[in-house]
């Protein structure tokens, strides 16, 4: 029984925007854009802060957007379906696309046929999670079964990236469906791509981050989210522009956040894997969100009750309108 | 003399421990009254049930069946000297001073001349642990004596002390006993000690513990523990004890 | 004052003590459940971050009718028994051995409470380099969680012996085995069964942590099923399992507390009340 | 048997001492680095997941050097300081409530070590509605961490005074509270403190968990640096950060354990060594 | 009669408590030699020294300086009844059986004979705490017996017993130590129970703690406590205890 009171009429005064975002590599627009000040700048000529806050967790954030303790959130498009299902629909809107591919299967030598696959043991960073779901699918797709209890043909144990590649270079593991920049790392622990996931998407891309936003906020201070979307894209032209400058921003912020930078090399390695594009590419998040229900890790009945996929889970109006200023494509 | 104040009176109480089945008696229709300003000693076996019924009458324990009526303040030291070990023996007594309402300013004049009366003026400020064991019975001798309270019983007080000094502080108890008007019940295994401070003498025999034997001391205080009135009665209460209790062992052992 | 035969009343003992045993109880939890839908009620949060008592319960019972449930239960409480018995014979030899040897307590004393405080995350990839992706990776960090709170336990349960304890076992001749066993670790015991429930918990909070460690197949548990509560923001599910473990630990506690009332009745620690 | 003049020796006191203290230190350092060194040698594993002391310490070197380093541990140790006595006098009032009223007791008497148990992460979500995204939420994982075993500690403590020290209390004519403040829970302190070691624990580990809750960009701090070196499997910097916990735990530990040593002593509870 | 063996030794002993400037001297230069088969009983103030100087004798604690010889097993009875809770009264006293080296076949035996001896026999499977004062020392008493020491030091072991019970068990363990040879040490406050049982009886004197005065009691066995002889004894120790601490009281407080 979702109950938003969605009045615009009533919008509370706010003085700040709550923004959230991972020190991930994924995060990288949100994390460039805050490094240069691209945000604070945008929401200063509308009278208003940034509050960033770096997450750890999905799931923290999603609650955190329900408590009405976050705005906005760079967010994956797991979080982001389970937070709009969850809460029937009402909750959350996906205002804009980050980040797309970045994730592929590594084994180790030896393994060079998923037929070789058999038998063995793979890991995904978390049940349930963007590369769980395509590493299931996927492995179905090529005729062996895996469950969510670990069995199966071929053996998911879902642990974070660091312990997998640990257990990897311990000879526990064969190989790992991760995103980068994990998997540049364990290439450099001498793994090797067995399968690139964007490879298997139209046009090579896939949605691994969003930006997603509570339905109120957008509602009743649009303004703040254009100002949030004019940040973002201004990171995303820098992306463009400048790879290396962009790379160093990003290491930077993540030193700051987290005290540790990736090297440089593995960086710059993962860098080219990605792509980061403001499309949502909704086409591929409704496609995961099937296969995830097909591998049973997500309800049916959830999705539909919140009125289907992509329902209402998208509001683009936003930036629409910033992309026909910049004369760019619209994108749905 | 007129008949003073009723402060003590057990009525037919009885006292068992432990489960209806497997009970432990250990007092059984005991009726006892004791009046204002009366110093009473008990004597009896040892596991008679002395201190049971002085835990009665201190509130710590209810009776199984039967009455106690206490009309007044009771002070309590415990056969075993219980000193709170984090405490020096000056904050001991302070303690019950303070609990007894003395204002701050007169407690260390009061604790001085407590500890000064059991002969530990030295020693105030040492913990239980660095006393002797007769030094740890004269502390809390002194804490009961802090306590101000009307009624003192007291359970074989003195028990662990030399006899110079036992005979001090019989003098010592008598004389605050009668300047502050005080009931006391007395526990002893010593007859002399008994005869020596009692108005009256209680002889309880055991299993189950009951009064036995009562006798008024009718002697002029001042007393000594080596008059001959003094060792006569004793002797006569040891010999009832032994009655009492060679009774109890022909039929036991 | 008159203080009357109070103990004739324990006759009707058994109708009465369960009713004064089963009042508080029942009047907590409905205060709980009553201020919960209460908050509920009043829309203070959206019903999807904080759903109602009703939608919880029903989230519990439909959990509670599934046999993957029962499983995570059962693999879940073998993996803390196991880990927690681990610990504590682990615990207890280390912390027999610190608090007896001196220089060994110097050299590791204080080391105790540092792997103590150490999260079990921090295990983990130890424990995947000498163990493996298995039961063994799992039980290692429960019992590198609850092992040192055992061994304080132990220590402070030993340093707090009455002196007239240990100088009674030298003056009966004990020798140093047997005056541990007959005497030292007799009269720790209390303070020693106290620590046990901090052991417990420990083992089992390392455990929900561990758990997530190594996902072994057909084995569902509690830590992951909490952690996919979460990871799916199913917040009903989340609660029915916060519920699931709350129980649990609230039955454990009644184990220790049995034992624990015992001990304290044998020796009459417990006189009145 | 012929016993001697013994103390005769403590003139020497100090310089033999220090070395008695120092050595088993020095021995266990040397021990555990040596084994370190070894296993790094015999490449057991590569040295990306198992680096040899040399590479770690040099880490550590580097990570104390930055002054990024010293805001964390400050962070971190005014966010466990300040978690922790808000635990210690909201778990103490709890246990002195729960010991002292009994139908509180059986009401909520197992449901604290039922807390106890919780991990930290299930609490995340009601400190996020209940709080928001701040150092309140932090906190509140922290107290609701270590509250429980305090209280608990609380408990036994008080569950385990001699009934000779509330009899003789009550003789004295002591109130409820002065009973309670002057009697029950000096008797209680060495169990209360030696639980204390353990709330601590519980603190300390709740807020590893807490601190990622929410990271502020210019408040580092070692919950998430611990966990950042995990994520990111830099493992020099992991064990240098377990380390440096390692470390305050010891010392930590040290504190309490002079607390404890000065009861003891003042008791009369050690008597020899 | 040839000099037997010498069982226990102190030589020049000296004991005192705390720091080196604010020490407690508990003993002073403290000489005592006792033989085989000798009863040595010990009386003295308060805190003069008495369990400080058993404990020494029981290696309990390390003389400051002099040197402490003891010749065989000790058995000590602590001043306070140390019962260990958790254990009945058997199994306090089937403990030092054990220790002692009786094979469990013989210990119950062994256990009800000691439990009759101090009269106990009902109460074996009680725990302390369910035992009076006298009650928990008796079975103190039994238990320090069932040590099967060739030496006993016992420290105020009747203190809490009345006068029957007192006067069974002098007899008690008079044949005792006749029948085993036993050497013993005996402290106690009371006079008589000193001259009644000692083959020897020192008088210690206090601050600092040391051996003021002994003397040999030449008296044949069987003896009473209530014999002339006794009492006159008794009265000069007393005597000498009260001149002793005179002396010290008028240059004291
Ligand atoms: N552990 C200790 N620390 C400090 N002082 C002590 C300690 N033990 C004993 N003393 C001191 O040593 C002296 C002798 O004590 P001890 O217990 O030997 O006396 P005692 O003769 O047995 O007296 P009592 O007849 O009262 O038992 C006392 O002054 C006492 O305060
Ligand atoms: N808490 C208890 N539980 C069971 N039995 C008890 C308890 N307290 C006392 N008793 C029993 O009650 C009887 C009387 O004990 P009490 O302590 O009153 O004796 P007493 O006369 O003081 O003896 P003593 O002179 O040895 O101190 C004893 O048989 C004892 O075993
Ligand atoms: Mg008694
Ligand atoms: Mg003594």
């Amino acid at each position: 029984a979702a109950t938003p009171e969605a009045a615009p009429s009533a919008a509370p005064e706010i003085t700040t925007v709550r923004l959230g975002y991972f020190p991930n590599l994924t995060h990288a627009p949100g994390l460039i854009a805050t490094q240069k000040g691209f945000f604070k700048s945008e929401l200063k000529a509308i009278n208003l802060t940034l509050t960033p806050t770096a997450f750890n967790a999905g799931p923290d954030v999603v609650t955190a957007l329900f408590a009405d303790s976050l705005d906005c959130s760079y967010i994956g498009p797991n979080p982001a379906i389970n937070a709009y299902a969850q809460s029937e629909g009402a909750a959350v809107r996906i205002v804009s696309g980050s980040t797309s591919g970045g994730a592929a299967l590594v084994v180790r030598d030896g393994v060079n046929t998923a037929a070789d696959l058999k038998g063995l043991t793979i890991a995904t960073p978390q049940l349930g999670n963007t590369q769980d779901v395509a590493a299931r699918n996927w492995l179905s797709e090529q005729g062996l079964a895996t469950d969510v209890e670990g069995g199966g043909d071929v053996s998911i144990k879902p642990q974070s990236n660091s312990d997998g590649l640990a257990a990897f270079s311990a000879g526990e593991i064969d190989g790992a469906w991760v995103p980068e920049p994990w998997v540049s790392s364990y290439v450099a622990a001498g793994a090797h791509v067995l399968q690139n996931e964007a490879d298997l998407w139209d046009g090579g891309q896939f949605v691994t981050t969003v930006i997603l936003c509570r339905t109120d906020f957008i509602d009743q201070h649009p303004d703040a989210v254009t100002a949030l979307l004019k940040g973002h894209l201004a990171a995303l032209d820098l992306i463009a522009s400048d790879p290396e400058g962009s790379q160093a921003a990003v290491n930077l912020a993540l030193a700051g956040l987290t005290g540790s930078s990736i090297d440089p090399k593995v960086l710059a390695s993962a860098w080219k894997n990605m792509t980061f594009t403001a499309d949502p590419l909704s086409a591929t998040l409704v496609t995961s969100a099937e296969h995830a229900v097909s591998v049973g890790l997500l309800e049916q009945d959830k999705i539909d009750a919140a009125g289907g996929l992509p329902g209402t889970l998208y509001s683009l109006d936003l930036l629409n309108a910033l992309l026909a200023e910049r004369g760019e494509a619209a994108v749905n | 003399m007129k008949q003073a104040e009723l402060m003590l009176r057990a009525d037919n109480v009885s006292k068992s421990f432990g489960p209806e089945g497997a009970a432990t008696v250990a007092l059984s229709g005991v009726d006892m009254s004791i009046r204002a300003g009366e110093f009473v000693t008990i004597v009896g076996a040892s596991g008679c049930g002395k201190s049971t019924l002085l835990n009665l009458f201190a509130g710590l324990d209810k009776p199984s069946s039967g009455t106690i009526e206490v009309n007044g303040k009771v002070a309590l030291m415990f056969q075993e000297a219980t000193l709170l070990p984090w405490l020096t023996a000056r904050k001991n007594i302070e303690l019950a001073l303070n609990y007894a309402g003395v204002a701050r300013s007169d407690r260390d004049a009061r604790v001085a001349e407590l500890l000064d009366i059991v002969r530990l003026g030295d020693w105030a400020d040492k913990r239980p642990h660095e006393l002797s064991g007769g030094m740890r019975q004269r502390v809390a001798l002194a804490r009961c004596l802090a306590q101000g309270a009307r009624i003192v019983l007291m359970d074989e007080p003195l028990g662990a002390l030399d006899a110079m000094t036992r005979d001090h502080l019989h003098d010592e108890i008598e004389s605050i006993v009668k300047a502050q008007g005080l009931t006391v019940v007395f526990v002893t295994h010593n007859m002399r000690e008994a005869v020596r401070l009692g108005d009256r003498v209680i002889l309880m025999g055991s299993r189950p513990g009951r009064v036995v034997y009562e006798q008024s001391v009718p002697l002029k205080r001042p007393r000594t523990m080596d008059s001959n009135d003094i060792a006569s009665r004793a002797a006569d209460l040891t010999n009832r004890l032994k009655a009492e209790q060679g009774i109890l062992e022909g039929a036991d052992s | 004052m008159t203080i009357n035969n109070a103990s004739r009343t324990q006759t009707t003992f058994s109708a009465r003590n369960a009713w004064a045993w089963t009042w508080p109880k029942l009047f907590a939890i409905a205060l709980v459940l009553g201020g919960w839908e209460l908050l509920f009620l009043s829309e203070w949060r959206p019903s999807y971050v904080l759903p109602g008592p009703i939608e919880t319960f029903d989230a519990l019972f439909k959990m509670a009718g599934t046999e993957r449930f029962w499983l995570a239960v059962k693999t879940t409480m073998t993996r803390a028994g196991t880990g927690f018995i681990l610990a504590l014979v682990l615990g207890s030899i280390v912390g027999i051995a610190v608090a007896r040897i001196k220089p060994l307590r110097l050299a590791v004393g204080n080391v105790i409470t540092g792997l103590q405080v150490m999260p079990s995350i921090a295990w983990f990839p130890l424990a995947i380099l000498v163990f493996g992706l298995n039961e063994q990776a799992i039980l290692f960090v429960v019992v590198l969680g609850a092992g040192p709170s055992i061994a304080n336990g132990v220590i402070a349960g030993i340093d707090h012996v009455p002196p007239a304890f240990t100088r009674l076992g030298r003056v009966l001749g004990a020798g140093p085995i047997a005056l541990y066993r007959d005497i030292v670790l007799p009269a720790a015991l209390p303070t020693y069964v106290a620590g046990l429930v901090q052991g417990w918990s420990f083992a089992w909070r390392s455990l929900m942590a561990g758990e997530l460690l190594v996902i072994i197949a057909e084995t569902p548990s509690l830590g992951t099923t909490l952690d996919f509560a979460r990871q799916m923001s199913k917040v009903p599910e989340l609660i029915a399992t916060m519920i699931v473990i709350l129980l649990i630990g609230m039955l454990v506690d009644s184990v220790f507390g049995t034992i624990s009332r015992k001990i304290r009745r044998d020796r009459g620690l417990a006189i009145d009340d």
